[in-house]
């Protein structure tokens, strides 16, 4: 089996960009698990419709953690429209575990997480609020 | 009607048990390509050839309807359903099988019981008293009814080793409780609630308890007469029998209480216009075809556990939990819940690794064949006594040996190197 | 969620099918001492070889908790039976696998409408409708809501020949109508009722309705779709399934406005003092364990009828009925009860011999091999509408052949011997 | 298999003793099988405590009819507590399908119907309604 623990998530799990304090931000949503009890908010600062921060803070598992991080660094300096699209990617490649190509090379470290439909909610929670927070 | 005779838990222990032998009853350890450290029997146990061959051999050679036909096979069917039927309330030393109910499960045993018992009797300020480690099913459904009726749910709380405070249950045998509702054993804990004392207490009260034997009835001996309790439910899936079967028992005074939760056929004797009058029970309970597979499967079942014996296994997985808990105890930031190991525990210990996330724990074990479960184990009333919002669970059987925690250990250590900073 | 693309009934007939081999599939039929000729399928079916497999496969080498665990027999248990499901939701068409509910049976399913969706919203003076050739478990759960609500529970009275009187079912789409409960097929008569008519003109006035396919969609083609119906539901064990497993589909608004009727674990999310908050359909309907093997053998029992072909399946039946009906008509004394033989029924012919009590035909055809069934048929309504108490039925499906109306026969005239003047 | 239906009892079928007509008896209670329809009701004449008559109507199976035209013959002329007793090992005798003898030979036609539990009902019918006439 294919651990889900890859080099790059660890990386981002010890080492979370992005991670802190919200208050600066503009919009800040919350997503939550409940039936894990894992909680992530993610806040955004835009400039004319560009994303110029993205940050997180909250608890959860390694891959939750793991994601908002990469999540943060993928998507700040896109644009709103950008962000959203990848968002949609990312959804749709959650949902077709066929489909080999990640939308962005840096998900790919996610592959493996995606044989494993439990933890699906773990590496979303981030991105879905981040899409609230968009909205 | 059928009165059982022979006690349940009368056979003499004897002297040891070949547990070795025993889990190669079990074909899904011989059928894993990996080594198959199953520590989730809590949440489902695995399955004896025993118990598999019985149901397949119903469907293969002699299946008919229950109840229902005068032919060969459907009188079988009917004579081995009740058979079945008698073999459960000898397990649980029943004084008559007409006090036992098949059901899909404990979940819905207790929703029966809450909707048909509780519901017609409890008035406004009535309470029902249940416990701070209880799980969903036995929390939930009473919940609904207290609402519904303008009762109270009331809560026994916990002391620090997840031991039951009844001191500070003020007001639990109080002329306000219409019935008090607990486990026997806690799925997350593993601790062992003292029924005896309580229900000793409730009926000098009047009180009628209901026992949640979901986690104790394949793991130790449990006798209804001696318990003196009023229900008591259970789930096959959990002690080796297959899915989607339960038993509720009930005195008989309290089933004839009861209205049925279910309406439909079998459980009628006349259908009228206005009313309908219901059958006798258990007939009552069982509204639609009944799951004969599914009784002669959980009867084996329990015909296979009284034959280990369930002194012995009680005995056994409570070894293997203290080995465990020791194992678990050495390991640098390893919390565990409930009672410690000087106490009287069954075979479930929850547990916590600092700076890990249950999930990570589970999910690297998962991956060296090491199945322990990771989450808030449907008991999220406790979790938040705990103060946490979930654990990592290990649950032992008997078939379970000190490889499977040996395996446990390394997953551990395995995942402290791989998430450890 | 999970969409379901491929529709259930767009094969395309072909030529033949080899029945005869396809009786071979059955164990029972080679494991009796004395060859078996059962016509007692409507009460409940045989199971092929595929689905005692499946059952036993599960239980051998994926057994694990379904929804609960991270680790790989898990992960496989909860993928396994969401496959499950999504074959379930093919075999009937429903356009989301999230419409498809497991519950233990037919039974319960309606039960869980009857006291889920119309209880909350049902008022004095407000109407449901159903036949008068209702099963009790299509009827009872209904006159229990009703009369809990001061609701009024109405009947589509019968004409001679057993069909619906819709021209004499005054009000039946009419503004107090709340929801209309109506079996496709009659489990006594054989009807087969013109479900596309009435739930059409039913969506013009917006009034939902409930179809017990109990006896129909292992018979012939459903589609909830096509049918436009509100809520449908079956249970395994009467098309080639296991027993204590059923299905309830509901469109996705209407399951939104359901409450569940088993609370406990699985089914919801937050668990807080007062209230609690419910899980997504369709998990929230299904409290307890999940039923792995059930719902494995479940989808295989419906794998295995879709191979065969529901056209050809319903063709078979209705020729040996009609062949059957043909025989018992050439009978002295013989009154069979439904639609005559111009007609299109299902594989189900109920009968009386003037002078005989069914339970001796019943018993006589027994003592023969012959398994047909006597009584009410759970259908007292029907029964009364009839003026009669009981009548001997014999119900067939496709694993049925010629020799068996023949055995039939022989049983009949031999019960004329034995017990004629 | 054993047939259930002896010549005993298809006798009694086709030839009922005591049935008709009830309006002339003490006592007459009914019993009655609502999974089947079927009932029967049973009268009963007494004169110093001794049956003088036992007399039914209904309807029923042949096994049903029969066993009241059987019991109706075995009782008259007991005593009631003579036919009370008769009564309890007839149930008795039902419950135990393992013990061998019947309470009196006449019943020993039923014999074979103690293996089928379902048509326990339709034996016992006239029997437990002539109990309660009696009671
Ligand atoms: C028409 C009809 N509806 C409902 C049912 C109930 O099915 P079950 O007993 O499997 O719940 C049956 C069969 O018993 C039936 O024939
Ligand atoms: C203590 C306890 N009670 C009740 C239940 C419910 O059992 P089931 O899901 O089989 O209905 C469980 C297990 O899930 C349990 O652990």
């Amino acid at each position: 089996m294919d651990s889900v623990y890859r080099a790059v998530l660890l990386d981002h799990f010890h080492n979370p960009r992005n991670k802190g304090d919200l208050d600066a931000m503009d919009r800040v949503k919350r997503g939550s698990n409940p039936r894990c009890g894992d909680e992530i908010e993610v806040g955004i600062k835009t400039d004319k419709k560009v994303l110029e921060s993205v940050k997180f803070r909250g608890r959860g598992c390694s891959i939750c953690l793991a994601s908002a991080s990469i999540m943060s660094e993928c998507t700040t300096g896109l644009t709103v429209r950008q962000a959203q699209d990848l968002i949609r990617q990312m959804l749709a490649w959650f949902d077709d575990t066929q489909a080999d190509a990640p939308p962005v090379t840096t998900l790919a470290a996610f592959g493996a997480v995606r044989q494993h439909p439990a933890r699906k909610k773990c590496v979303l929670l981030a991105w879905i609020a981040l899409d609230e927070a968009l909205a | 009607m059928a009165r059982v005779s022979a006690k349940a838990t009368s056979v003499a222990p004897p002297d040891s048990v070949d547990f070795d032998a025993i889990r190669k009853d079990f074909p899904i350890f011989n059928n894993s390509a990996q080594t198959l450290h199953y520590l989730d029997s809590a949440a489902s146990s695995q399955k004896p050839d025993c118990v598999i061959d019985t149901i397949a051999d119903c469907y293969r050679s002699h299946y008919g309807p229950v109840h229902r036909g005068l032919y060969p096979l459907a009188e079988s069917a009917s004579e081995s359903y009740e058979k079945a039927r008698q073999t459960l309330a000898q397990f649980i030393n029943a004084p008559s099988s007409d006090e036992v109910v098949f059901t899909r499960s404990a979940t819905e045993a207790i929703n029966l019981i809450a909707s048909g018992w509780a519901g017609p009797r409890l008035r406004a300020g009535d309470e029902i008293w249940l416990s701070q480690m209880e799980h969903h099913s036995n929390f939930l459904p009473w919940q609904r009814v207290c609402r519904d009726r303008g009762a109270s749910l009331r809560v026994i709380p916990l002391d620090s080793s997840g031991q039951l405070n009844l001191e500070k249950a003020v007001g639990l045998f109080g002329s306000k409780t219409r019935l008090i509702a607990i486990t026997q054993v806690s799925n997350v804990l593993g601790t062992i609630n003292p029924l005896e004392a309580i229900i000793n207490q409730a009926s000098r009260h009047s009180i009628p308890v209901l026992v949640d034997a979901a986690q104790s009835v394949g793991h130790m001996p449990v006798d209804v007469q001696s318990l003196n309790c009023d229900f008591l439910v259970a789930s096959a899936h959990k002690m080796c029998g297959p899915n989607g079967i339960g038993i509720l028992y009930g005195k008989k005074e309290r089933l004839m209480e009861t209205e049925p939760l279910l309406l439909g056929g079998g459980m009628v004797d006349q259908v009228q216009s206005e009313n309908s009058l219901w059958a006798d029970i258990p007939a009552r309970f069982e509204a639609g075809s009944p799951n004969l597979a599914g009784a002669l499967g959980f009867a084996a079942a329990a015909d296979y556990i009284q034959k280990i014996g369930r002194h012995q296994i009680e005995q056994r997985e409570q070894d293997l939990a203290a080995s465990a808990f020791e194992v678990l105890s050495g390991i640098d930031g390893v919390t565990i819940y409930g009672p410690d190991n000087s106490q009287k525990r069954s075979g479930i210990l929850s547990f916590n690794i600092e700076g890990f996330h249950p999930h990570d724990i589970a999910q690297i074990a998962g991956e060296r064949g090491v199945a322990i479960r990771a989450g808030h184990h449907c008991c999220q009333p406790l979790m938040q006594h705990l103060g946490i919002s979930s654990t990592a669970r290990a649950s032992f059987s008997f078939y379970n040996n000190q490889e499977d925690i040996t395996a446990l250990e390394s997953a551990i250590l395995e995942t402290k190197k791989i998430l450890g900073a």
